[in-house]
């Protein structure tokens, strides 16, 4: 198998009496997409938050290209790790080239990097060049959404954390991203770990997929494996679900 | 756009202090026939300067105006020293406080020093300025009363004096003694005390007797008649050496203002709003003295002295209340930053503050001179000690609330604390920071008052100096720019935050 | 959870207002060997009430401690109607304000007119407690003098005395003629005097004679080598109907204590913080009048009166500012809430507000006199335009800062104005509102003490006659429970914005 | 043809120089689901907001059951009319189960219709009785998104008005919560206007459609007449893209 980018190991997550995460072991291929489909509320965006320190596991610790997360480094590790929230969290303040430039301004990037990659990543996602001086508020939820990725994109990090980042696009749009997310990730390999509830958008672009249920892991693998021999009923119903399974 | 209002009002701004500053430089001249005329700093006092000064101005002489000058013995020293040609005295004043090696003087001794320190006294204008009991003309007619001695046997007046007046030896304590006074006086402050009488809540109070505020609330002063006051009339104290025509000019005023005349004229000023410099021209066109002509181009210059007297103290208010909220902020908000997230810490800190806020001024400046000394020093420290809690809970506040979901993303991204502050919590917390900046900049303005107690001066130095001597006038040249201030405050206040704080982040009506 | 520590907060909070209320009711009792102490309200006179307080209690007697009366004629009238039966008065004030009808008394005079309402003067204490003028003993040596002829003639003193001293003729103006200074002096306040001149800043000030501050500085009294101050010699008063027995105890402190003796007495106080009723206890020990026994069981009564002022000037005080508060908060929140949709509103509102900040309260409080008369309607209504300012401030940024999404949500479930004002905007707003109404509490209960000026009584009373006496125990009887209401006022704020205002909405560290 | 429920009458809207809809008119059928699909950013939110008066046409009107929507009366129309906003928008002071009954309990419901309206909309979307009193910030996103949709449904009325009610909503639950709508849908007629990017979801809980692109109606007809006749290629590309068109 190929090495590893991020290691769970025995990850528990519990509020007050609910457990959200049981005891998890598990790892995410490095240069590979992974995606991670599942249950609303069985944990995924809780997953995706431990890689990057936001959230603290209970028991177990997570490690990012093999070293353990933790509150002294996080800070710089965090600059590896990009990270587009789940509903984009854009900055209010701050108009839409300053949301997506201000972590490479902050880097000290020359102009021209930072114009390069910005005008890039508008090109990748589909993004009209009149809404630079825009502010998130006058933005519909698609577009902040696409700004969110390209924020956390920007300073071309080795590894991507997305959660749902393409949920408030039209088809048309989202199949164009997909391709260009594609040909993107030949030329600038880096490991991605996408959370969808899009199980299209899983088999296209993810090689690895993980199956959540309930706090634990239903199914892991390829996605050929896990297409051809489902581990449950429950992943067999996430495929047939949502007209997919109609196929 | 609004880069370009901003650049615009910040010229009109500084066009207008400029503008300011050069209106309180006063031109001097010099000429042959010239003469300076100085003034104390109260009303009644600057009024008979301005009138001596336009006798000489139609005599055709160069008049330089020295008015405003605070306490005895610094416009006498100015006298002696040949600084000032001419001021009007009064007669207790003299005796008692610039010659003071003589119990009793004589007039004769009395001419004699004054003449060994190159000073010579006029003859009265004619008005007796002392202190006095008054009550409302009405009620001392349904009284019957007119003199003291009468008003000691009425058993049930209600009397309200000046704590000074209640302490003083030539004021209730001698009145006691001297009339037998038996009914029991409230303490109050003087400028309340009128208030107090026209409203009916006391009937009888101290007064000087030329006060333009007795006819204003129609009161009556009561005659001393057993001569317990002393005596304080306006007399022109000139340098020896001034020729006989500037004398000839000052003494055409002799005799010619009794206490009745003197309160009418302090009155069109106090109550009628007139300038010092129109009451001065009607008197002397009134009197015959001088013609009623050449109104306006003899305006100007006679309010020079009250304007730089106005814009230093001005200057120095802003100073202070710009340094203290400096400090306020500069120690305020770094500390509300440092310490937001640990409630315990900030709860600590907001109690600290808050006590600081109920120490007594008076106190906690006494607390300051071991450590600081008199002067701005302190007054800056306590002032910077009360612009700390609204600065401080409104930056600790103003942090705890914003969304958590952008704390939480400008932490996903890789950047430090300081990073974290600069780029998302100060810009998201700005507003609710603003709010408190801006109170404690108004109370900062509003509180420098205090800086007067302790020799710093600022705007507090005539409000002080005008309630002491219940000069209404001297009150509002510190109450006036003083507001003043706390606009150009405010205007300040807004400007910055258009240029820091983007409009749609401050959203009252909902765009559509 | 929070609502059961809520409740066990009340049940604590409620607990203690009851003991500070219990503890204020002075406890009365009839007994046939009893004796009613007064006081006035500073400190040497409490102390020897205390004195012979205690005196009379070792003899057996019930003694009724009437401690802290404010004013001469107060508490000469209780001795006359018989309320008080002892108390300590000084010579000056016996001739000068009680018995009015004579100019210079000869003692049998005086005495024969005391009889005549029933007192009789007991002899002197011994010390005499007058004006005297001080300076650093150090820098007397250094000057050789210890006469005030000797520091007339110095010519590079620096002098900073009392407004009081300064004004009154048995003060500055007495000591230029009798003494010839040609110094000129600077006016301060008394209690920032003691500290300049410790500082250096000042070499020479006034003083009583027995003011325990003076050991405190090392300063030495000047000797009036021309007997120019006034007498005023301790001695007991008493109504004339005291029995034989109550006079020999009186008696006993005949002579006992001369100005360096109570210097030292009201520096124990004063300066080492020790209680009244501990410096007598010392003091009758050492004198020998008394074996220092029992002393715990005579504590507590003897600050009965004190505890009783102290309550009531707080229970005042509180009531001043609730009712301010109240209507600041009643004025200003539905204001803001009105007007923070329209920016031009929302500023002319707080430019006047901010306007209404600056006025000097004496001349607020002048301005509202024929409005409102005088006492504590004016001082409410002072206070409540103070505290408009922050809480208008604040509620119009913090309605303005909330998420527009989450506004745009409230008018798309069909909520009228008021209900998305009640459900979503109010909640909201509320930390950073709060934030608001907390700093204008506290800056009223700072700043209530301009009540004291108008009669209104309140927390300013003790700190306006102490900074006036220079009595730095009663300052703190006024500052310290200010302080005390401060923190409450927090604490209960605290309280409320834990009822209102759910923990997650404000996050000071991330939850994880 | 069915009676209308909301007519949009020439309606144009432009933000600076840039304008958003060019003259619409058209209508939506009572008692019918209409989907509106679309590319993101062409104005979906845009024309749902006018409907209940968030958003003022710069020209033209909107009308609902035939009264037109003006500043004066519709806070009482908005009663009328659910809307759950794109995103969630759940206010954060409130508990959920306030958040769903708030405008009940200010129309004074009584309590026992409160509590059994309350749990049936907890049921029909799926959601766990144990959140009854946890806050927003802790719910994962498909919870809120579907608590959101509790609060839209929770006053009954006669027009709903969903914009991607749910686009963070895993396949299985989804097609849970579709069947549930779709039987809901048979007990209380109501109008729908559903936005929405999931092609299988348009078709299966819409009868009508309405195809929006660049701020004009590409297509706008039933179900049936825009699968089989794409009057363009866009309306072509929506229904090839995302997978679905693989069928
Ligand atoms: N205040 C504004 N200023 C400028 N443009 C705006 C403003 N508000 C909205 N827009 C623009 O209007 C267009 C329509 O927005 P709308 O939210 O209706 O799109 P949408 O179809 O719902 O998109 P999505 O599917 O991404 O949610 C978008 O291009 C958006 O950028
Ligand atoms: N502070 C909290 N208190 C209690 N429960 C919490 C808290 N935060 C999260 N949870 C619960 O943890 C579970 C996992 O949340 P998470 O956001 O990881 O789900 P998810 O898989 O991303 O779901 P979705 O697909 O809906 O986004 C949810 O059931 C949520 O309700
Ligand atoms: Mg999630
Ligand atoms: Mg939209």
């Amino acid at each position: 198998m190929t090495s590893s980018c991020i290691e769970y190991e025995a990850i528990t997550k519990s509020y007050g009496a609910k457990t959200i995460l049981h005891g998890l072991t598990f790892s995410i291929a490095a240069n590979l997409t992974t995606a991670i489909v599942g249950e609303s509320g069985s944990g995924k965006s809780t997953l995706l938050q431990m890689a990057n320190g936001l959230v603290v596991p209970e028991k177990g610790q997570v490690s990012v290209f093999s070293s353990i997360i933790n509150s002294g480094s996080v800070t710089a590790q965090r600059l590896k790790i990009g990270y587009s929230v789940q509903g984009a969290g854009l900055f209010p303040h701050l108009s839409v080239f300053q949301n997506i430039t201000l972590m490479a301004t902050l880097q000290k990037w020359s102009d021209a990097d930072i114009q390069n990659r910005y005008q890039q990543l508008m090109q990748l996602l589909e993004l009209d060049e009149d809404l630079r001086d825009r502010y998130p508020f006058s933005l519909s939820g698609g577009q902040q959404q696409r700004v969110s990725l390209c924020r956390a994109m920007m300073l071309k990090p080795p590894l991507l954390l997305l959660d749902e980042p393409f949920s408030a696009l039209d088809p048309v749009t989202r199949d164009i991203i997909h391709a260009e997310f594609l040909k993107l990730q030949q030329a600038e390999t880096r490991s991605m770990v996408l959370v969808t509830h899009d199980m299209f958008e899983a088999t296209k672009l993810a090689q690895q997929i993980i199956v959540l249920c309930d706090g634990r892991i239903e199914q892991q693998g390829s996605v050929a494996e896990i297409e051809n021999n489902p581990a449950s009923d429950y992943v067999q119903a996430l495929f047939r679900a949502g007209g997919q399974g109609n196929a | 756009m609004p880069r370009y209002i901003t650049n615009r009002f910040m010229l009109v701004f500084l066009l207008a202090i400029s503008l300011f500053a050069q209106s309180g430089l006063a031109q001097q001249s010099e000429n042959p026939l010239s003469i300076t005329v100085g003034s104390k700093n109260f009303n009644e006092n600057y009024l008979l300067a301005e009138v001596l000064s336009q006798l000489f101005e139609h005599a055709g002489y160069t008049v330089d105006r020295n008015f405003g000058m605070s306490g005895t013995l610094i416009i006498y020293e100015a006298l002696r020293t040949g600084e000032v040609d001419v001021y009007v005295e009064y007669t207790g004043t003299v005796a008692q406080v610039i010659l003071n090696n003589n119990d009793n003087p004589s007039l004769e001794d009395l001419n004699a020093e004054l003449l060994s320190q190159g000073v010579e006294m006029m003859s009265s204008i004619g008005f007796n300025n002392t202190y006095a009991l008054t009550l409302k003309r009405d009620y001392a007619n349904e009284l019957g009363i007119s003199t003291i001695s009468e008003l000691a046997v009425q058993p049930d007046i209600d009397m309200g004096f000046s704590i000074e007046f209640l302490n003083r030896s030539d004021g209730w304590p001698g009145l006691v003694e001297n009339y037998g006074f038996t009914q029991q006086p409230v303490g109050m402050d003087h400028g309340l005390a009128y208030q107090a009488i026209d409203d009916g809540s006391i009937d009888v109070t101290d007064a000087y007797s030329t006060d333009g505020d007795l006819d204003r609330y129609g009161l009556l002063i009561l005659e001393d008649n057993l001569n317990f006051f002393p005596r304080y009339f306006g007399v022109p104290l000139i340098r020896s050496e001034l020729s006989v025509q500037a004398r000839t000019i000052i003494n055409s005023l002799t005799g010619r203002i009794d206490e009745t005349r003197m309160r009418e004229l302090n009155g069109r000023v106090l109550l009628d709003g007139k300038s010092f410099n129109e009451v001065a021209v009607e008197f002397l066109a009134e009197e015959g003295l001088v013609a009623r002509v050449d109104n306006a181009n003899a305006s100007s210059t006679g309010m020079s002295v009250m304007w730089s007297n106005l814009w230093r103290n001005t200057a120095v208010h802003l100073q202070l209340t710009f340094i203290a909220l400096s400090l306020g902020c500069a120690v305020g908000l770094p500390l509300g930053f440092a310490i937001y997230r640990s409630s315990r810490l900030s709860r600590a800190m907001l109690y600290i503050a808050g006590l600081m806020q109920t120490i007594p001024s008076i106190a906690l400046l006494a607390l300051f001179i071991p450590l600081f000394g008199i002067g701005q020093t302190p007054a800056i420290i306590a002032l910077f000690l009360y612009s700390l809690l609204p600065i401080l809970r409104s930056t600790i506040t103003a942090l705890l609330t914003i969304d958590p979901v952008l704390k939480r993303v400008a932490e996903a991204l890789g950047m430090t604390r300081v990073q974290q502050l600069r780029h998302v919590l100060v810009p998201l917390a700005l507003p609710n920071v603003l709010a408190g900046v801006k109170t404690a900049a108004i109370i900062s303005i509003g509180t420098a008052t205090l800086a007067a107690f302790i020799g710093a001066g600022g705007l507090g130095e005539p409000i002080v100096t005008g309630l002491a001597l219940n000069d209404t006038s001297l009150i509002l040249q510190g109450a006036i720019p003083a507001a003043c201030l706390a606009i150009l405050a405010e205007l300040l206040f807004e400007l910055l935050e258009r240029v820091l704080v983007k409009p749609h982040m401050l959203v009252g009506q909902l765009p559509t």
